[in-house]
């Protein structure tokens, strides 16, 4: 079993942390992961993307282009990623800031209005978590409580006092695909 | 961290391996997209009490390194293309005075400013000598993040036992990318060096030099290093292969563009096509006999990099006219996909497989 | 109603890529000012450095060379001596030109080359991410000096303008600031002066421009502006260190 | 009457002409430019005296100034 | 001068001849042995009213011309072998915004400080690539100071047709040495630059540049690149011959060596072996296709270098294992004399030729 | 009958490489009287330059590196770094340190990085047949300024003391000569004292030594000791730059 | 025909210009040469020496391992290079500075004061001129007329006042060998 | 009775001692050394003031001085 994520969005929406969740989840759970970001100085201001893999088996190109998974937190990663994603994959939608229709028809696209949720949440920087629940969700790719100890391991020390808002956010990002 | 799996940057990885073979010094300057190295040892060389220095320019750094080396002591620097480029004198010294020390290049796309993404354009003046004269770098090229750990600690030791530069030749992806890696518990081999300069105190003193007036001398020199380069060759080939006992169509292919062709090789297969892997780890020593001996049972063989071309000739150096060798290759920070190496796989196999 | 402010023409009318509140913007629009006002749009020739301003050839609309990392002056004065009756100009940050490139910025400086040098100092290298630069401050915190600049490991901030101020070959240099409007002013009239006195033939001209990198020092734009006042003119005392005339 | 002119799509909501002008009518909107940015504008435009300062410290040259 | 015969050492050679070239600019910096050459220019190029200027290093001259090239003059530099380690990052740039210039390296023995007597160790380094990137020089490799006028003229007008950096790669004894030379009156070739930067009075701005952000784009400029290096490669490929139609051993020697090797050739022959030389005048493009055909006829090549080997690499490309490829080198200065190149040759012709 | 002079122990007892005349010996041995009066010997390391000190290793008994052109005094960084309690110093010609090397020996100064360097300035390239330096006087001829250093061309002569001064990293910094003995004995402390403020811990030190290259000047090496007073001394004067305690 | 040359001797004896009289003589008499300097720091207070190859045909190696005649005007060249000769070749000593017999005897050796001539004529640096006469009376490489041409060409204008003074030198070596 | 001692084979002959000696004592030699230069001596030794002057102007450290 091998799932291929890109997770796609504005360079401050947190795409990359995002991603790096998801692999240290993988890994947790006893999965070869990889994860890949995009980099450079056109990401100042501008768009930025990681791509992860989570496979039973040794990991080959950690370069996908046919995702069976897509996240696109802005509409420039829509336009730009749709187009690739694997027939019968899966489109992840941040409704919140995208107001046109996917246009593929041969996979499950999904909207979330994540920065909305967040915003209700409190803090419009933990869409990448709402948008993590809801994948988890979806995929059953992780356990939520391995989510919560990779919460630990990524957020630094000081950092430690926003786990419970980031667990909230991936809650109720999974709550609302599972409606 | 040990035993433990951690997921780490191929960058920070590097870090803290050569931390862990005991590098007790690090001087580089900062550049795309090697700067984790630099700003991940910044944190910890000094934790371990352990010298960081940041210096005004590349060069300036190599011939940090090079004092430092001629110490004794184990030394890295690190740098991209460009960078590296500002180095070949300093490195050629340092192989000239056979100081040991490891030099990390994490390969953007050239040539001149170019771009910051991945490539593999730098083969050639890693193996080939970008700077003047004839000397040899080792170089290692890994294709993972936990490669990138294995082989810099594997980095220090060669250089020690040679006193000769390695080269640890990565590129963007590999420099970017996390994965999980084990840190696991060994003793740096440690080899005394007599030759270092410590001040003399108890001995004769010591020279560390590259500079010989008298061409008998020189040439004498150059005997010496061309004898170990060639010890090296015997010695320290590495490489590895996948499916390729029974492959027809043999891809060779180094660091993270062995990994896309891995997948790529499995495409092939579950199309019909009799395709493997050869991966070189050492990029000098190049795993000449291997090659050779693996293309007597292909029918072709194909090189794909991140260049226009430049390992391709060690291939067909080493298969010597007995099967065609055919390249493919992307440039300038762009990567091929597995599909687009299958599809290579499939037109070499379609031209000399099925006659 | 008359316009009293508007985009001069030699500046492209287009999106800059600096993030947002970077002063290198309003730098640019000053040089692109003096030139205009200098008329000399159609012989000026500008060379790029290696830092955030690397892409300074799309904003100015004059001819451009882009150099290697720190070898701006260098290229320069390739540039002057095949062409002596053309302006010539370097843009450069303060990794480029204090630290990589300090070599050729001195001997072009004592050369006495017949270019002008705009000097960014924002005390970062900017554009690799936030790593410590030569003129850093004590105690900055950056991606290579996690703790802090350790002076005794690192050494002192680089004033390069006192240092360049000592060679003869050097017409004109001066030191500003972009932080707030009425510096600004002071700085376009250095940079015409770093220009004119090319133009007429006298020498060396250099302005170091204390400038602000709101991304990598973790500063909203409008606190930028004010660290450069509390923090880094302290260190760097604004001024002219050099101007025509004491040439000798 | 004193007025300026905000190229909308160039504005990077850095808010230094906010913070320079004397008058202390620039403001951030609310909506968002091409750019993704909050982009700048001016409330009460009667009170601006032309000074210019907001486009002198604007470092994407936004401000077009008319007096 | 005109007409006339005149005994020139080989640096200075090269340095009238930049001038006959239309060469304006020149900016080096000293070392040994190529300093007659600043040494020459820096008398001439004033009374011509054209530019020295002696550069604060070999970075700084090889930006320098950079900078000038730009503007769309003529333009020199020189330097040995770790003047040119040094430049190696400003060649990438030059060949990365294709800016025509002249760079010589007049070669002595390395690696590191090495020695000053001549050598042919950095051929890697100018054929390969030094710096980073896919990027090649054309590279000319003169055996004689008439040569070294020669070609000199010929590197400027390639580099403008070509929009390329040319090195001219000699050695120390080339340099060093005096022999008679003319000097033709001849026009040299105009080639519009309507890409230089000189003010962009009249026209849109230009500019001169190696950044491509984008990796597709900088993938473009070097498929880009590759092509126009085949076109090289297809028009301008240059060598010499001497005895080879009927050799059974073909010797392959460039530079000074191949004028020893020439010697032994006719040694050989006076011993009964039918011994010849194929001598490469271009080193890139080389002339693959020339060796390829006369090894067709030979038993066995054997290449001769200053060196520990380098261009034999392309020898062995060249015949493709079709034939046995020898190798036969000095190094650090020391020159074989015709007496020991013969016997190479025999001791080939005893392997090979007896059979 | 006593001794009173005679070669310092750690002088190597060969003959040198050195034209006859050439005050590089003189430097030599007071180099090995002070590392000798010291006591440092066996945890002193030199680094030599390239220019005609490049066989230095040869004649003074300590350990030695021999640098690339220019780069001593990062190779002296690096040994120093590696071994903070040993004594560390560079040699190097004018146009190893004050023209391929001037960043290095900038930014080694700038850093205060703990090294002694000994700067022997004699106006011309010794090594590679007298090719004008960097510190070549205004209308001296040389194999590459043949009409004599035109300043507008090729720029201003050096003054490496005098720029450096202005380095904070900088403990000691003096210019001295050795064209007569009571400069030879200012000499020796001076060097003395750049050791010193090493050993110390107090910051960098160097000496900028004022030397005859009769060979490649055309002078015989009297006449080239009373050049030094005649044409170098009035434009690079002699005296302390800085002294400890001035550092901040 | 080809005749190749080595003159040896210390630094300051003028043997780099003798070989290039010589090369320049061949020249003029329409021969092809080739001179080729030793070169180096070492040359400073040592030993200098260089290769001249005169011939009808085009020259191929300008190094020589088996020179047709050899001139050594100190002690060290004598001891470098006699060995070398090529059998039947000649070999010219200064035997102002060298007070030793040749030991070879399948060459034609020729002793010559050349110093003490010089001295004589009032000038030691016109050594190398003496030993060029000598040269050319043995060897007839080149006519007396051509040397004369040659000075003219390789001193610089306002040295032309010496010409008279080598050419009386080249006159005095020419006649001492014809003794 | 002060005196100096010259190692003869290491002089190059340039003249340095003989040019500073306050006692101008020092001459070059007829005869020629090891290195082929006229060496350094001292003719009239008793007028030597073993100042050591000489010793410490000699780039070839030819010179010990007794006193
Ligand atoms: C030879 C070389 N070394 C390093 C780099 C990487 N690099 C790019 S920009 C930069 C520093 C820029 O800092 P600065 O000059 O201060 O400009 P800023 O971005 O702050 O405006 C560096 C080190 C490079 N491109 N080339
Ligand atoms: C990279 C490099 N460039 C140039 C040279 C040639 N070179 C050798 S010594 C020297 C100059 C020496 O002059 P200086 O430093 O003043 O020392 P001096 O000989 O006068 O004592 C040069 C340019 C070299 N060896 N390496
Ligand atoms: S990184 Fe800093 S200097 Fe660069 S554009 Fe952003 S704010 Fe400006
Ligand atoms: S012109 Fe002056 S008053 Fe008007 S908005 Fe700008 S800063 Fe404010
Ligand atoms: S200063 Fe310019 S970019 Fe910044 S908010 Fe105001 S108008 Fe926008
Ligand atoms: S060339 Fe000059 S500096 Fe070098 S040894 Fe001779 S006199 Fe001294
Ligand atoms: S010691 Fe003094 S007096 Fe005696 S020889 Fe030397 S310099 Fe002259
Ligand atoms: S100073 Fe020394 S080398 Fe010179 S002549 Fe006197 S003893 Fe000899
Ligand atoms: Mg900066
Ligand atoms: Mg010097």
């Amino acid at each position: 079993m091998k799932q291929e994520f890109i997770i796609a969005g504005f360079g401050g929406q947190g795409v990359l942390l995002l991603g790096q969740m998801l692999a240290y989840a993988g890994m947790l759970e006893g999965k070869q992961v990889s994860w890949m970001p995009s980099y450079g100085p056109e990401m100042r201001g501008g768009t930025a993307n990681c791509t992860v893999v989570i496979s039973d088996e040794e990991i080959g190109s950690p370069v996908v282009s046919q995702p069976s998974c897509v996240i696109a937190l802005n509409l420039p990663s829509l336009d730009k990623f749709e187009p690739m994603v694997k027939p019968g994959g899966l489109l992840l939608i941040n409704s919140s800031l995208v107001d046109r229709e996917p246009r593929r028809d041969d996979i499950k696209a999904v909207a979330l209005p994540a920065t909305e949720i967040a915003s209700e949440l409190g803090n419009i920087r933990v869409t990448n978590m709402v948008a993590l629940g809801a994948l988890v969700q979806l995929t059953g790719i992780a356990s939520f409580s391995t989510l919560e100890e990779v919460l630990k391991k990524v957020l630094p020390e000081h950092r430690h006092s926003l786990i419970p808002l980031n667990l909230q956010a991936i809650q109720r990002g999974a709550q609302e695909v599972k409606a | 961290m040990l035993g433990e799996k951690v997921l780490m940057k191929g960058n920070e990885a590097i870090g803290e391996a050569a931390i862990r073979a005991g590098c007790q010094l690090y001087f580089a300057y900062p550049i795309t997209p090697q700067s984790e190295l630099p700003q991940y040892l910044a944190r910890r060389m000094p934790e371990e009490g352990r010298v960081f220095l940041q210096a005004e320019s590349e060069i300036a750094a190599i011939n940090m390194v090079y004092g430092a080396a001629g110490t004794g002591a184990r030394v890295m620097t690190s740098s991209s293309s460009p960078g590296i480029s500002l180095k070949q004198e300093g490195i050629s010294y340092i192989a000239g005075a056979e100081l040991p020390c490891v030099i990390v290049n994490i390969v953007r796309g050239g040539p001149g400013l170019g771009g910051i993404q991945p490539a593999q354009s730098d083969y050639f003046q890693a193996t080939k000598g970008g700077g003047h004269g004839d000397y040899r770098l080792i170089v290692l090229a890994p294709a993972s993040v936990q490669e990138m750990v294995d082989l810099t600690i594997l980095a220090f030791d060669l250089a020690d036992q040679y006193r000769n530069p390695v080269m640890i030749l990565g590129d963007g992806v590999l420099g970017q990318m996390m994965e999980p890696v084990e840190f696991k518990d060994f003793e740096p081999v440690k080899i005394p060096k007599p030759w270092a300069t410590t001040g003399r105190k108890g001995r004769e003193k010591n020279i560390i030099n590259s500079l010989y007036l008298d061409p008998t001398k020189l040439e004498e020199h150059n005997w010496h290093l061309q004898a170990k380069y060639r010890e090296i060759a015997e010695k320290e080939v590495r490489y590895d292969t996948y499916r390729s006992e029974d492959a027809e169509v043999l891809v060779v292919a180094y660091g993270i563009t062995a990994r896309i062709a891995r997948t790529a090789v499995d495409m092939a297969r579950a199309q019909g096509i009799a395709a493997g892997l050869l991966r070189p780890i050492t990029l000098f020593p190049f795993p000449t006999e291997a090659i050779a001996q693996a293309a007597e049972g292909a029918k072709a063989l194909l090189t794909v990099e991140l260049s226009a071309g430049q390992m391709v000739e060690d291939v067909r150096l080493a298969v010597n006219g007995k099967r065609p060798v055919y390249f493919y290759g992307r440039t300038g920070g762009m990567m091929p996909t597995p599909e687009e190496i299958c599809r290579e796989i499939v037109k070499v196999a379609g031209k000399e497989v099925a006659e | 109603m008359k316009v009293v402010f508007e985009r001069p023409r030699a500046l492209s009318d287009v999106t800059t890529h600096y993030c947002p509140g970077c002063t290198h913007g309003i730098i640019h629009r000053l040089v692109a000012e003096v030139i205009d006002e200098l008329g000399i749009l159609e012989r000026t020739i500008g060379v790029a450095p290696v830092g955030c301003a690397v892409l300074a050839y799309n904003y100015l609309e004059c001819d451009w060379q882009q150099a290697a990392h720190g070898r701006a002056p260098a290229v320069a004065t390739g540039i002057k001596r095949a062409l002596p009756d053309r302006v010539v100009f370097t843009y450069q940050g303060d990794g480029d030109l204090a630290s990589i490139g300090t070599a050729e910025i001195v001997h072009a400086a004592n050369r006495g080359e017949r270019i002008t040098v705009i000097y960014v100092n924002n005390a970062i290298y900017g554009m690799t991410g936030g790593q410590m630069a030569p003129t850093t401050l004590e105690g900055q915190v950056t991606a290579t000096s996690p703790r802090g600049r350790d002076i005794k490991q690192a050494g002192h901030p680089m004033r390069m303008a006192e240092m360049l101020a000592t060679l003869p070959g050097v017409s004109y240099l001066a030191r500003v600031a972009v932080n707030k409007p009425a510096n600004i002013m002071k700085a376009k009239k250095a940079i015409k002066q770093a220009f004119m006195v090319q133009i007429d033939d006298l020498g060396f001209g250099m302005v170091e421009i204390l400038s602000t990198c709101p991304t990598n020092w973790g500063l909203q734009p409008a606190k930028a502006m004010e660290w450069v006042d509390e923090k880094m003119i302290p260190y760097y005392p604004l001024g002219e260190f050099k101007v025509p005339g004491e040439v000798k | 009457m004193p007025k300026v002119e905000f190229n909308v799509d160039r504005c990077k909501g850095c808010e230094l002409c906010a913070v320079f002008c004397p008058q202390k009518i620039i403001k951030l909107s609310e909506g968002i430019n091409k750019l993704g940015y909050h982009p700048a504008t001016v409330k009460e435009m009667e009170k601006c005296t032309g000074c210019a300062i907001c486009a002198r410290v604007c470092p994407d040259c936004v401000i077009k100034v008319y007096k």
